[in-house]
């Protein structure tokens, strides 16, 4: 990113944050990590972020006082640049960093509580979840039906969460729910945070169709919430959340939609003969290889856009809401061209390999992409009302009590 | 040629169905794809005992001597359920080798076992990235076959295979038995095809043809599989189309069907319109078997097929929103299959440029 | 087709067409038609209808006391298919002969005058159009407000139409107007009959996008309509309408969507050159014409298919219906893409030029292919809701009255 | 280089959008588009009022010294206009061969006039279906050009054509005075574009680069071109989607705004999804001038802005429904202009490997 090069604070950072992931890429890079089950490299992952903690490079843009380092987003997403580079195992602390530890520095009551939660997730000795999707919501989060039912002091919860990635491995979720049937849909929602050790909470992991298994029904059996786990006014759940989900929109970006860079798709048609010469010399392959590369381009000039505006302290556009709806719909139509011209070969199967890394594995796990943190048709439906102010889709259940809803 | 199903027809499509959806189990099919070696031997079962090995196989050795239609309306229901086992199509493959090369002796000696399923035959044609390689590193000599085909469709059951091999007077299709030839499984997304590297080491063989009649009778197998496997991708297609229309009435948000959105009500009709062209081409395909149109025409149908149910795996998953991606689901088992059928023998480019190829005249 | 080929009573019928249709090639086939002005291509297409009227191949698939022929639908077609293949001008007279005429012969309640009106539009001496669209109208036929009022023993009728195909030539037109606003919007309307050169009649032309104005917008001031006129039940209007639409839409069958023939796009790929080597050994050449070869030969294979069944006096499944979406949009690409390989050939352009003959005329008129005869989204809708069961969109003026509709 | 605009060029774009909307008449286009030979010359008046003809040459030649970020934003407006005259991007062109190629006095005997306007240029590299042949057939010999070079954009108006022609030793690229070479006007779906075929007869012609320096010279010149073109086309392309997304606002069909049906809301919500890529790619290209990358950036920025404008002009007609087809309605003014400058300096598939060859360091 030639623009953020230019920029000596930055470039000098970049410099900071690469030598320290070389000095310890031997012990936590992808190759250290190649073949490990889930545990060993969930193991491997918290002995990285304790050594990220005590480098100096945790909570970059979080406040010093919670052990951040106080600097920019945009340092951030550098440091990050680098860390994705090498293939660090920090993926599973990713959502608990991204969303829910934020959201619990805004929102929390206990402050004490608070700073000591924010540390161990920092140091990956504590691991947070985000519990909003539900077996009849869907994309509707307005629609959710587990419930909260003031119990004296404080709250008794039961219903079941669906989609909740790494929560078997989670000790804190962040968590809306219904405390308010009789209000219409989006009314009725608070925000609280919940002990994932706590009696009445079940976890059970759910197997995806690529194999894996790190997504998880969760069962709340009346579930006690004291009131200091309230994150949001009573009712006022669902603006929090939203915040959350925009939050979540805008971290996840990648080009090459979380699959393979278009560069392994050029070696592979360099590789692969067709017709007996390389299948790069074929109209088809190239149109495929140009037209993904300046998709991917502009993409990447979107995103570099934003972080300038950022660094001179000004709003990003809306087109970053783009990036995921463009670019993993393209990467599962690539990852199927690039099985197609590897032919044998491209019928193997590793169930170990990285979706990064591996056209089959890309391909296999494109449309839980395509559908986790907003589904395709979500993402145009709020490109076209936020952005171009076209009309919402008509909602029946708009304005209806929640418990009036027809099931 | 007729493109309209006589009664016989429609009845061997009704009760391929019937039969198929009383005895294939999803959970079966699931517990198949991660181990590598196993097939669905119920499916097995009940291709042989519903007479569908000996469907194509000439009366004279104990087959029905019926069609490609026939065989093509099985397909479809084969296709429809995800089928655990691949031989049908090899088999056919392996079959039309044997009916159009092989003496005497050697037809009777295959094609009755083949028809009571006693012995499952497979087609070794590929090598590397080339469909039927115009010098086949394979080599036949002396009656022995010696090299390695990989990634066989079936190689790890087949008791026979119909292999694509260099003689010395250019290439043959030669018969072998598989018994003594190294078979290294591949581990694949879609393990039920018991893909397998089959590596000849001196393994005795019969030619069934060479030369310039090996050519034609190659090509002649390649579009003929083509058409089965279309068939079988339109059932696959069609059952998707189904799934997704009746989860798009029942799934509610936003308070109403989201069948009622037209993101979802357009694509499942424009996978209606991808479904219905492939048909067209598969049935019309299998009425011109022994025309001077039946490349051309299993090309069409291959294209289409291959393009319909693509298609119909990624917008039916995306239809299902979460619960479409989940393993217990099984959407995937299309997913993977659609992927598997797209390509083996032949992918779209190659079917694309064979088109071409036949439109212009300038055929292989 | 070789499944029509096959049988011996169509076979000779082809023949016994064919034989006729090339003794008159020479007065009106392509080549006697090349650069003629409409008006003039318009009164040679009057002669060719008088001509083909006494050969006997007018209203081949009508009852002969109608003048017809009384045989098959399928006679009509493979006629048809011959006189298409020479270019003949008959399309002047294809929408009075395919709907308002049949309808008129089925509605009409004054026999005689029908049976004379039915006699001289086979001859061409008269042609008919169908004015159903209105400016607030589009695709929503229901929501017309062409209104006629009951005055003395018949109606007097104001409003105005648009894309009326041909209303400039006109001596009679079908229309349905609304005779009662009071009742839910597709109960209001009746289907009339209406002499063009009545007073109050007026027909203004529209220039359409490529050049030509073959469409017009109709004003109706105070026109006098007899009962006689009366083609449905008062308030039956919707039913009938429909059925003009799906005949419409039925006989509208062309797998080339009414653009150049794929032998065309072939030959222009073949005689291009493209990177120093003929443009049909790129693969994305190479790619669009397998594609659109499989996807005509299924539409072709669907259309055989359909005219078996009829042969066999089955009734043809609704797959047909898939025709004009499939192949019109197909034709647009395809055009684009045949304008593309010609380079700078691509950017001349013939006024006079036949979009089945010239891929830049196919390409500026495929968008009115694309929305005449039903939208693209119309047809995806029709497909969706009657033959998939779809539920239909959600339409907030259902049941509503139509004068209580918010403009 | 900045990929954020400084307040002066912000300025440019809004004044440049100003003018043109405040200027620039529908009906006045549309009786452009039939006949042959004629263009807008008010909007090219505006354009020399405006400086914008001045914008990238040099000031020492009497020019503003801007650079392509600049004449881009320029571009962009008069994209979303569709100006009725060519003569930007390819005097553009013109003044790149200049100010790279000529000696002092030539340059000084153009450029001037270019700057004020009193003199038109135009680019002429391709033939037939070449964009820039490996070998001319347009030959130069002695001072002087032969040959025929077809569909000149702006041929028809221009006062000199920097050629690519065959000289002696390999492929020149020489300045030529048009007035007695002889101009036969292709009738065009889009005639303000005023292509002509230019036929050279001897006539005289300063050589600006030859060899290996002249084809870098083209190669250069058809980069920067195309990323002026790319902005161009990006400014057709968004004007489309606002007239696509303020016609679904107020248009309605069955009781509501047609914004509110999916296939249409979704349909305007890609469009916009083109466009932003498109510009993104293209204030990125623009901003990599003189770079390495700038090859591949202005690659990447025609590729995304045709496919952009093409499905923008087929998508907003068909959004439109009936009127959008009408003439009156002059939808079709954006559908003509992204086919003439889609096909202009090379068409999709030729960018598309111009970046493949870029990007795998096979650059000719």
């Amino acid at each position: 990113m030639t623009t953020i090069a230019s920029d000596i604070a930055i470039d000098s950072w970049r410099d900071r944050s690469r030598q320290w992931l070389h000095s310890v890429a031997s012990d936590f890079a992808r190759p250290a990590r190649a073949g490990l089950a889930v545990e060993a490299d969930l193991a491997l992952g918290r002995r990285y972020l304790a050594a990220r903690y005590d480098a100096g490079f945790a909570g970059i843009n979080w406040p010093q006082d919670y052990g951040g380092q106080g600097l920019s987003h945009l340092h951030k997403l550098v440091f990050e640049e680098e860390e994705m580079a090498l293939g660090m195992p920090s993926g599973y602390f990713g959502i608990s960093l991204g969303m829910p530890v934020p959201i619990l520095m805004r929102h929390g009551q206990d402050r004490a509580f608070v700073k000591e939660r924010v540390t161990r997730a920092l140091r990956g000795e504590e691991i947070w979840c985000q519990l909003f999707s539900e077996p009849a919501g869907g994309s509707d989060l307005a629609g959710l039906r587990t419930r909260a039912e003031v119990d004296g002091n404080g709250w008794r919860m039961n219903g079941q969460k669906l989609w909740t990635s790494w929560a078997q491995y989670c000790d804190y979720g962040v968590i809306v729910v219904r405390t308010d049937p009789t209000v219409p849909k989006h009314k009725g929602l608070t925000y609280f945070w919940v002990d994932m050790k706590a009696p009445g909470v079940t976890v059970r992991p759910i197997k995806l169709a690529g194999g894996d298994s790190h997504v998880n029904e969760v069962f709340f059996d009346d579930v006690r919430l004291e009131d200091s786990q309230r994150m949001s006014p009573v009712g006022g759940g669902f603006g929090v959340a939203m915040t959350t989900l925009m939050i979540e929109r805008y971290i996840a970006t990648d080009s090459g939609g979380f699959g393979p860079h278009l560069d392994l798709f050029v070696q592979t048609a360099r590789d692969t003969d067709y017709n007996g010469r390389p299948a790069i010399l074929d109209g088809r392959v190239r149109s495929a290889i140009a037209r993904n590369h300046a998709m991917r381009a502009g993409l990447d000039a979107i995103t570099t856009r934003a972080m300038r505006m950022m660094q001179a302290g000004m709003e990003p556009g809306p087109e970053g809401s783009l990036n995921k709806l463009v670019a993993v719909r393209s990467r599962q139509r690539l990852s199927e061209l690039a099985l197609d011209l590897m032919g044998p070969a491209g019928l193997a199967f590793d169930a170990h390999a990285h979706a990064k890394e591996d056209w089959a594995a890309s391909w296999i796990n494109a449309p839980t992409g395509r559908i986790a943190g907003g589904a395709d048709e979500m993402l145009l439906n709020t490109i076209a009302e936020r952005i171009l102010g076209l009309p919402q889709d008509h909602r029946p259940d708009k304005g209806v009590p929640f418990n009036q809803i027809p099931g | 040629m007729s493109i309209l199903h006589d009664e016989g027809q429609v009845a061997i499509a009704t009760q391929s169905r019937r039969v198929l959806d009383a005895r294939v189990s999803k959970d079966r099919l699931l517990g198949l794809i991660e181990p590598v070696g196993r097939y669905d031997t119920v499916f097995w079962d009940t291709a042989i005992e519903q007479g569908w090995t000996a469907l194509a196989i000439p009366e004279a050795h104990g087959g029905l001597g019926l069609g490609l239609i026939e065989l093509g309306l099985v397909a479809q229901a084969t296709g429809a359920a995800t089928a655990g086992a691949p031989f049908l199509t090899q088999g056919y493959g392996a079959v039309r080798a044997l009916v159009d090369g092989a003496d005497a002796d050697l037809a009777a000696a295959w094609l009755p076992r083949l028809a009571t399923g006693e012995a499952i035959a497979t087609v070794a044609l590929a090598e590397g990235n080339a469909v039927l390689p115009p010098q086949p590193v394979v080599s036949y000599a002396d009656g022995r076959l010696t090299g390695v085909k990989p990634a066989v469709t079936g190689g790890l059951a087949a008791d026979c295979a119909v292999v694509w091999a260099m003689g010395a007077q250019g290439p043959v299709l030669a018969l072998a038995e598989l018994g003594e030839v190294g078979r290294t499984p591949v581990h694949s997304f879609d393990n039920s095809r018991l893909y397998a590297d089959l590596a000849f080491a001196a393994t005795p063989a019969r030619v069934l043809a060479q030369g310039a009649a090996a050519r034609n009778l190659a090509h002649d197998m390649l579009a003929r599989m083509a058409v089965v496997t279309a068939h079988e991708q339109v059932g696959g297609a069609e059952a998707l189309l189904f799934i997704a229309r009746d989860y798009a009435l029942t799934r509610k948000a936003f308070g109403q069907p989201i069948g009622a959105f037209q993101s979802v009500k357009h694509r499942i009709a424009e996978l209606y319109g991808l479904v219905e062209i492939a048909r067209a081409n598969a049935i019309h395909a299998a009425a011109c078997e022994g025309t001077a149109d039946f490349a051309l025409a299993a090309a069409d149908a291959r294209i289409s097929a291959t393009d319909a149910y693509d298609t119909a795996a990624r917008d039916c998953v995306q239809i299902h929103g979460g619960i479409g991606v989940t393993w217990d689901a099984g959407l995937h088992l299309h997913m993977r299959r659609a992927r598997s059928l797209a390509i083996e023998q032949g992918n779209l480019l190659f079917w694309e440029d064979y088109l071409v190829d036949h439109l212009v005249g300038e055929a292989a």
